[in-house]
């Protein structure tokens, strides 16, 4: 059974206006599933909760960027050495973004707990030294070690609604290939209801059967395999491309302010059709593109 | 671009900053470091190739372990970093974030940093309505576990330096020696801090931010002027020692890419 | 800082008689680390708790039938289609072996929990209706869900002091590539304090970073390495060979009753040497050894 | 040997449980299978290239999801079965366990096993002096969950099918309707027991076992006999249908090393 399908249908089937809790996969600049993004902001559906990886960056700051985002859960929203969130900082500071303030040792485990039908999952010690657990009761607390008798840190479950989630093959089933690091998307891909899979590439099964040990998301957990070349771009593509420094700076030059990323947002999402940036963006793709240095050599069995 | 250049040496503060901590890293140790992190990737590799050869470290985003590569770049999470001695998931690092037996170095920083050496990566002001908001604290609140924290910053200055800060993301040594005793956290707590002007340690007695050395060129007062809380400065400060040649040959070769150049 | 050690001293320096908990790896008749559970039994160190990963086998029963045990914490102890494992069966039956009745789920999580320094690990709903946490509390207890005000199963971190593991490769600094299944034996390498690894093939440095996504054991984790070329034998080495079902019927043969046990350990074990008992399996090994079928093409990157 | 050859074809017990199971296994099913698991695997293996080609199956030790692999092999742990779809870590699938949502069967079994479905694996007799120590209870705690169980046998006597569980390790329908009310599960509890004699499933209203078809050749009275309890027996009882010619032309493919060939 086929579960591939085109962007624009992937997101209306899957991706309600005002839907709960949404995870975006990806971290920093790594992986970020931009294609599923932009077509999120195209379709303008809401999103209640936002959860990222530990670090999220242009997945999360575009969506916000739109005004689509209520609450963020996350524990960093950044463009590492380039800058700060533009959009992310301005709604906090504003108050037009609620924040559920995490670290990332909670959303690793919340979402191993969230995986695994776990009712909560106990914290090691250290968050609640901090000021986290105090700003965010809805998903710290604490109880008893019925081993000690000491009274620690816990963590909920994550169990998103959602994930939007980049691979670098996939069959039409959805059996997929993480090419480079697996940041924590596949234990979004285990924790969600719901998961829709951009891929640079779809291939079949006898195809991505060759590398079972590389093959770690398995079709049954995918509800939408969608082929998008180029998708993360501009961030990077583990296996495919680099991410573009210079398209990250040019996104923090146009959004000093709202009305600034909202000229971006236009420009660069709704005024087009997802190939039609992609073709605007084929030249530079190109420039990016991994060569066949020592690490492709290494990871060539990954390639299609 | 400040560049001291008052020997034959000439060294950027960034490189002097990378070859300070470098120099506190040990043969045994294994260490791991998070966003943004050309200055301790280099000051670990720089160990590695000199004298710690069997250091151990993880770079935070990919999770792998020591990365052979050069140029080192700016992002953690890149994919080159894969080009390394194993592979770990961010979760196999998120669990021995947990346990101060194995890792041994983190390395910190903040928006702000205050006397005790908490750290701030989430907002400067009223939490609710904050003046800076900041990335967020990502793995801070493993300071707390780990053996040492070694802190640096590329910001000496009075809104960095505070006496408090305000949002605690990054534990040090809490409220000082009491609350720390208190605590009984598995981890060390802070051991170093080192900025574009100095190289700063803490007092064993009262567990505050103490001058160790300036680097090249600059002032005690210079120092003090540009710290929010009252800095303990013992009445004889050294200068940081030059990197040797050796040191900045070494550096070089990594850098390429000039991350730590005329910064 | 080479960590390479002959068997003998491997054995000698980590595991002192008496030790506490020992976590031995492998799952059912695969990659169970024998060469070092022989020179445990030829240095006559008492265990006072072992664990298994969620299905021992061989490992488990040569050292129980050795008489090394104390108490076991499990979750099965068999051979799988060849049959129940004999040693183990009689030693709780006769009372001579205690055992802290465990379930898959538990060793798992209780290891990921161990890993992490987490306090506990709360439990997927259900093991509460079976008789387990009965009969060990000293693993399982129950608490209370902050979040819900639930009561809730949860289970104890496993902290191994050692781990006897088992890996295709390493180079001298420990770190190392498993070519199969991983089963848990990378959770205890995780959660233990001391880990002695026996590999097929000790190779350079270079080499083993030649596949950093097949590397998944950091050496920093490892106390020492051992070269143990066969040394699962009779049971598998995935990448390397098949497990010796004839060995194993043998074994069962002898093992009927204490004496046969003991017979078979005095045979295979503690009146030969390690290299000695690998001459007289040669043959066999060299019949069991993986060709150059598919999977072995598949998985040719993992080999040396 | 014991063959069944009251008709032009010719198949053993174990080759007509194992299709048994398969004609209860959908397009749209996760399953899951543990220790020594040839009948499931090849039951999987059936499903998936008769009725369900989209049935997803995982390998409970290896945990490969799909192996490809004929002939089937006897040990869940097998490398050969690294030859797959996709590969999982056990940690993966021990998680997936937690989540009756995921996966949808599960095979299970017991030493013991009770009119209500309960299984033992664990101890027959007093737990702390068992005349009877069993293996050990692996996954089977994960039965209150998934979301069919179908549980299959080899023995079909009076021995494992007992009034109760001497030691409850893989919950059924617990002491029945009122206590499977109560704990509310997320699983939908046992739906099929297969042994070589029979197929027996559980009465709605009662949750007890109830005799469903007798195998080609058995009789009704040697299934009652067989039983240690009481098992609901309606007035008519068909006789399981025998596998089709198609059906043993594909399994036998699949069992070229005859796991289940004359058991």
């Amino acid at each position: 059974m086929s579960k591939v399908l085109s962007l624009p249908e992937a997101v209306d089937r899957f991706v309600p206006d005002g839907v709960g809790l949404v995870s975006v996969g990806g971290m920093h600049l790594h992986n970020n599933p931009m294609a599923l993004v932009r077509e999120v902001i195209r379709q303008n559906r809401r999103i209640k909760r936002l959860l990222t990886s530990p670090c999220g960056a242009l997945n999360a700051e575009l969506l916000i960027a739109a005004g689509l985002i209520d609450e963020i859960a996350t524990s960093y929203v950044g463009f590492e050495h380039i800058g700060l969130a533009p959009s992310f900082r301005r709604g906090i500071e504003a108050g037009s973004l609620k924040i559920l303030e995490c670290d990332e040792a909670y959303i690793t485990h919340g979402l191993y707990a969230g995986a695994g039908g776990l009712p909560f999952v106990a914290l090691p010690k250290g968050i609640e030294f901090t000021d986290i657990p105090k700003v965010n009761k809805e998903n710290y607390s604490f109880t008893t070690d019925p081993f000690t008798g000491d009274e620690v840190p816990v963590g909920a479950p994550l169990k998103p609604d959602v994930a939007l989630l980049h691979a670098y093959q996939a069959d039409a089933q959805g059996n997929a290939v993480v090419a480079g690091a697996h940041f924590v998307d596949r234990y979004m891909a285990l924790a969600s209801k719901t998961v829709l899979l951009q891929v640079e590439q779809i291939v079949s099964t006898k195809e991505i059967s060759k590398h079972p040990q590389g093959t770690t998301i398995p079709g049954f957990l995918v509800h939408a395999v969608i082929e998008a070349p180029g998708g993360c771009y501009p961030t990077a593509s583990h296996g495919a491309y680099e991410f573009d420094h210079q398209a990250i700076v040019e996104y923090l030059g146009m959004a000093k302010d709202d009305d600034g990323a909202k000229g971006y947002i236009s420009k660069f999402v709704t005024d087009l059709s997802e190939q039609e940036y992609l073709e605007k963006a084929a030249e530079r793709l190109e420039e990016l593109r991994y060569g066949s240095g020592p690490l492709a050599v290494a990871l060539s069995d990954r390639k299609g | 671009m400040t560049v001291i250049s008052d020997s034959s040496l000439t060294f950027s503060r960034s490189e002097l900053m990378a070859v300070e901590l470098s120099k506190r890293l040990r043969n045994d140790d294994v260490t791991v470091m998070g966003t943004a992190s050309a200055i301790p990737q280099i000051a670990c590799r720089l160990a590695q190739l000199t004298h710690a050869p069997d250091l151990f470290s993880i770079a935070g985003g990919t999770c792998s372990v020591n990365p052979h590569l050069a140029p080192v770049v700016p992002s953690c999470g890149d994919y080159d970093l894969l080009r390394a001695d194993t592979s770990l998931s961010l979760n196999d690092v998120v669990l021995l974030e947990g346990r101060a037996d194995v890792l041994t170095v983190f390395f910190a920083g903040g928006l702000q940093i205050d006397q005790y050496g908490n750290c701030n990566l989430v907002a400067v002001g009223d939490y609710s309505h904050p003046a800076l908001r900041g990335p967020g604290t990502v793995g801070l609140p493993f300071l707390s576990r780990v053996g040492r924290v070694l802190i640096y910053t590329q910001s000496h200055n009075a809104r960095t330096f505070v006496e408090h800060v305000d949002f605690l993301s990054g534990p040090g040594f809490l409220q000082g020696p009491s609350s720390w005793q208190a605590a009984s956290l598995p981890g060390g707590g802070p051991q170093l801090v080192v900025t574009p002007l100095c190289t700063m340690g803490f007092d064993p007695e009262t567990l505050r931010m103490r001058l160790e050395t300036v680097h090249p060129g600059v002032e005690v007062d210079q120092v003090r002027a540009a710290t929010g809380f009252e800095l303990i400065i013992p009445s004889s400060i050294p200068v940081t020692p030059e990197p040797t040649a050796e040191q900045l040959s070494v550096l070089r070769k990594l850098d390429t890419n000039g991350l730590l150049k005329g910064k």
